[in-house]
């Protein structure tokens, strides 16, 4: 199905990589919704996948208390849903990630405050 | 079945068509709450001219029921003495 | 407990909201009038363009050629919001009802003389469906234009009109029957002294420019037709039968006035804006005086025989000094 | 009173001699130039005589009783203000949700005048054009209504003074905005069915009565008054809505298929919007009068099942995110509330934590919920403000592609899930916060690319006030956001406990108490 118009119908996306200081990626920690949403960034593709998690994230969740005791050998992570193991050393796009990503960090043992995925 | 309702903010004259709608409407319930009137009634609930004018002793236009209303539901149909409001299934 | 809140003395922080205090040029009380239409509508950062005219934004300034810089600038001397418009009209029509009462109760319309009555029925009621066609063009300027000051009175001048038909429609009833309705509908479909005019009207329909088809109708249309109907044709219709036809179209005549003082104020904003606009409200105040001035000079005789070209040729002159006044060159 | 014509005329009749009969086909024209947007939707009309008109009045009834409403409205907001109404709500938390209301509600409000008037010249049908235009009318009234009733609010509270300004740019109020721009951009007929039906239908009990129970529970002359008169004006909308449903669907059967779509979509968008109007009734009301989940038992599960079981027989079914709505319920508001407290500083009203006699009532209210899964977040926040760490999040969230709220909507059978849906259009990704709104972005993704979406605009740098250096050294981008959206920082936003109308509003009260 397509939009029914009275005339052609066609616009530029408002959001093409081209309009942000680098592309947006989504991020979001399961289990810890304290954090109501999933979060959006522009992230330089030539940032080491290393450089997000040590650089980036104790930004964004260090307010909770579990984020200390993740342990980040046992991190599962998730592009689009799927199981992905992303390499450290590499950068954001030789992971695979692109404009619009979407990853998420499973923390397993760490279910929030008392357990309510807070 | 189905209940159609009709609301009311309460004042004088609403009181009278409330007292109208309940002598016209044996099933009807009523639910007070603060500021509002609410009355749900199984499957049709009618108004009737005949019956306000008599609460209030004057000459009533359904129209100016408007006035009152705060929302209702249902299927309406009016005429000059009577307005209803029906669930059709 | 019970607390008297009437005698806490408080400072207020502000006084109106900040657009308001803006445009105001200092944060001090504002009207009712100013706080419910200044900036009312939406400007910026549309989400979608219209599947209906994805040339535009839903709101944008560029579906006329006039161009203001402040469109607000275009405000309504009546004061005219909600509040005020319901109140004004229904004072008006109690009036009309008081009036229509009277008529109907002192046997008035029977009596009336039929070949005044004759005039009336075939000069007033199909004038109900140019009203009609008023009533559209108000909506269109609403839905179409651009900042609430100049959209709401469009709005409210379409629904005064659709009262206006309506009241027709009861003058035709009183005086006559359902059938001098049919009558008068039927003449207006195709009797040849109305087709100038309903071809008038329907051209007014597929104007694509919201403020020309404000020229055309609330200036052009609405000028010469209702100086012509409610001054000119009620005067030799009262001087031959009496006031009953006045009384029945006094709501028109009151409105007309009322209305004029909001037309020649917009007309002399828009004008005194720019040059560019003052030449363009001219073509098309000249363009549609033409038109109307063609198209009723069939029904003006229509309604006075002989002496309807002069009548006319009055009106015309009439809206003529107007727009002098607001500052077109006429 | 309606105009007296002949005694031998019928209310139908008489009311058709005043509108349809004015109406004819234009020659001069044609019809498609007059009336252009008729056909593009794939709707057929073919007689549009058998509309039966809602409610027969004529202008002069009308001016009549809304000139009456109105001098009893202003009458109530005029001693309101003079009395210092305000002082008498139950306290100052309950007039956030006054804020909410003005930059989230008026303004659509104002949109909704300019959609009828649109649709009211469209139509080439007498009975729906005239109905249509009442309604343009009304919905000024309610726009202008609410602006001159909250004036008096603005005058001693913050949050209130840039509602104009914020409707245009502020991250939530991008929820309602969307939600109307996207139906006055569609065609006249799928108007119709999201205004009108939809939400004037299915879902505005949901929103005004709890706001304006809301406003009498809570001591609010003022707001009550405009909210119960304008509330008297919804029956005709109702009515007109219900009407011109039954009206489509009895035209033609390959209408069907088309306004069975509309109504997935609209009540999705719809439902959405009403995330508002949950977490207000159940987080911001100091003094309750029904849950969230009570109200959308009564007035969604009870009132729009037998309305959807009465346009079985044309073939409607229930709309499809209806199941999912009614699962919600026990979860939706806390969640939404959480959304309000992590960004707090970039609202113009002010958030708070429950209280504990607060928490008592929620838990009341939601026995299979809120302690399992909602209040030790609420402890856990509190806890942290007493030890000087009232918790803000300092990251933009992600956005749903379409309904624009952030995604925090959980999956429908695990409330501890949030939900990710994906959409690819044209080689990018699109983002989803449900099955709802996915399914809305597939079926017109030519319209939703165009979504102007707050946080992606922020990261574009289209959202800093014209002064606003991002190159210089300690740039900080949420400030200027905020400075941007006409918030003043510490003073429209934040947590209640600290703000400047708790304050006022407690030594204006004791002026009133004592000496």
């Amino acid at each position: 199905m397509a939009v029914k118009s009275i005339a052609p119908y066609e616009f530029a996306s408002k959001d093409t990589a081209d309009k942000f200081p680098a592309p947006l990626l989504y991020i979001g920690w399961e289990d810890h919704k304290m954090f109501c949403s999933p979060f959006c960034a522009p992230m330089p593709p030539s940032m080491k996948f290393g450089e997000l998690v040590r650089g980036a994230l104790p930004g964004m969740y260090g307010a909770h208390p579990d984020f200390a005791r993740i342990d980040w050998d046992r991190a599962e992570w998730f592009v689009s849903g799927r199981p992905f193991t992303p390499d450290m050393d590499k950068t954001l796009a030789e992971n695979g990630l692109g404009h619009k990503s979407v990853i998420r960090l499973r923390t397993p043992g760490l279910t929030g405050l008392d357990g309510t995925c807070f | 079945m189905s209940n159609v309702f009709i609301a009311f903010q309460k004042n004088e004259e609403s009181r009278a068509i409330v007292n109208a709608i309940l002598a016209d409407n044996p099933d009807a319930i009523v639910n007070e709450q603060p500021a509002m009137v609410k009355i749900d009634v199984p499957h049709r609930l009618v108004v009737r001219k005949s019956t306000i004018e008599a609460e209030i002793g004057r000459d009533f236009d359904l129209q100016e029921m408007h006035v009152h209303l705060i929302t209702m539901s249902g299927n309406v149909d009016e005429t000059d003495d009577e307005f209803t409001l029906a669930w059709h299934q | 407990m019970q607390i008297d809140l009437r005698t806490v003395s408080i400072t207020p922080l502000r006084q109106t909201y900040n657009h308001v205090a803006e445009r105001l040029g200092a944060d001090k009380p504002a009207s009712r009038y100013i706080e419910g239409t200044m900036d009312v509508q939406a400007t910026h950062n549309f989400h979608y363009r219209p599947t209906w005219d994805p040339e535009h934004e839903l709101f944008d300034p560029r579906r006329t050629r006039l161009v203001m810089k402040d469109w607000y600038a275009l405000k309504d001397p009546r004061q005219l919001y909600y509040g005020t418009y319901t109140q004004a009209r229904a004072r008006m029509q109690e009036v009309a009802e008081a009036d229509f009462e009277f008529v109907e109760s002192r046997g008035l319309a029977e009596r009336f003389d039929d070949e005044a009555r004759r005039t009336a029925l075939d000069f007033y009621v199909p004038l109900r469906h140019v009203a009609w066609g008023a009533n559209m063009n108000g909506a269109f300027q609403c839905a179409y234009g651009y900042g609430t000051a100049i959209t709401q009175p469009c709005l409210y001048a379409g629904m005064d009109q659709l009262g206006i038909a309506q009241y027709l429609t009861r003058l035709g009833l009183l005086l006559g029957n359902q059938g001098d309705l049919e009558a008068g509908k039927q003449a207006w479909m195709q009797a040849p002294a109305w087709q100038g005019l309903r071809r008038v009207v329907e051209d007014t329909w597929v104007l694509k420019d919201w403020f020309e088809l404000f020229v055309a109708q609330n200036v052009a249309l609405d000028g010469i037709l209702f100086g012509l109907a409610y001054r000119e044709v009620d005067a030799v219709l009262s001087e031959r039968a009496g006031p009953t036809v006045s009384m029945l179209t006094r709501f028109q005549a009151e409105w007309f006035q009322d209305v004029t003082k909001w037309v020649d104020a917009v007309v002399k904003t828009a004008a005194a804006e720019s040059a560019e606009n003052k030449e363009l409200l001219g073509q098309w105040y000249a363009r549609w005086r033409g038109r109307v001035r063609e198209a009723l000079a069939p029904v003006a005789e229509l309604a006075l025989g002989a002496d309807g070209a002069a009548a006319l040729e009055r009106a015309v002159a009439a809206v003529d000094a107007r727009m002098h006044k607001a500052g077109l060159a006429v | 009173m309606d105009m007296k014509v002949s005694k031998k005329l019928g209310l139908k009749e008489r009311y058709n001699l005043m509108t349809r009969d004015l109406a004819w086909t234009p020659t001069y024209q044609s019809v498609k130039d007059a009336f252009p947007y008729m056909e593009y939707e794939g709707i057929k009309i073919h007689d549009w005589e058998k509309f039966e008109d809602p409610f027969r009045m004529t202008m002069d009834s009308y001016w009549k009783y809304q000139a009456e409403k109105e001098r009893k409205l202003y009458a109530i907001i005029d001693a309101f203000a003079q009395n210092n109404g305000h002082l008498g709500v139950t306290d100052a938390r309950y007039i956030n949700t006054l804020k909410l209301f003005l930059t989230g509600i008026t303004p659509n409000e104002y949109m909704a005048h300019r959609g009828f008037a649109h649709v009211g010249r469209q139509f080439p049908g007498a009975g729906p054009r005239v109905a249509c235009l009442m309604q343009s009318l009304d919905e000024i009234r309610h726009a202008q209504t609410q602006i001159h009733s909250l004036s008096n609010y603005n005058k001693h509270y913050n949050g209130f003074q840039n509602w104009h300004h914020q409707h245009d740019r502020v991250w939530f109020l991008s929820v309602p905005k969307s939600f109307f721009d996207d139906a006055l951009t569609a065609g006249p007929f799928e108007f119709m069915i999201a205004i009108g039906f939809a939400f004037e239908y299915v879902l505005t009990n949901l929103l005004f009565v709890p706001f304006i129970s809301g406003a009498a529970y809570n001591g609010d002359m003022g707001a009550m008054a405009f909210g119960f008169s304008a509330q008297s004006d919804e029956s005709r909308h109702m009515t007109l809505g219900l009407e011109i449903i039954k009206f489509i669907l009895e035209q033609d059967p390959d209408n069907l298929p088309i306004v069975q779509a509309w109504l997935d979509k609209w009540f999705w968008r719809g439902y959405r919007v009403l995330t508002l109007v949950a977490m207000m009734m159940d987080y911001m009301l100091p003094k309750r009068v029904m849950s969230w989940k009570e109200a959308w038992e009564i007035y969604a599960e009870q009132n729009g099942g037998a309305l959807f079981n009465d346009l079985a027989r044309y073939g409607i079914k229930v709309p499809k995110g209806w199941s999912q709505a009614c699962k919600d319920k026990d979860h939706l508001s806390h969640q939404a509330w959480n959304v309000f407290y992590n960004y707090g500083a970039a609202a113009p009203f002010h958030t708070w934590a429950p209280g504990e006699k607060d928490m008592e009532w929620l838990s009341a209210k939601y026995p299979d919920t809120f302690d399992k899964y909602y209040r030790p977040l609420w402890t856990h926040y509190a806890k942290e403000q007493a030890e000087g760490r009232r918790f803000y999040n300092g990251t933009l969230p992600m956005l749903c592609q379409v309904c624009q709220v952030p995604m925090f909507f959980t999956e429908p059978d695990d409330p501890t899930k949030i939900a990710y849906r994906e959409s690819e259009y044209r080689g990018m990704k699109y983002h989803c916060c449900s099955d709802g709104c996915k399914h809305i972005f597939d079926n017109e993704p030519e319209k939703y690319v165009q979504s102007w979406l707050p946080v992606h605009q922020i990261y574009q740098g289209n959202c800093f006030p014209e002064d606003a250096d991002p190159s210089r050294p300690g740039f900080n981008p949420l400030a200027e956001v905020v400075r941007w959206y006409g918030i003043g920082w510490g003073r429209d936003n934040l947590d209640y406990a600290d703000s400047e109308d708790k304050k006022n509003f407690e030594t204006w009260r004791a002026q009133a108490t004592g000496n």
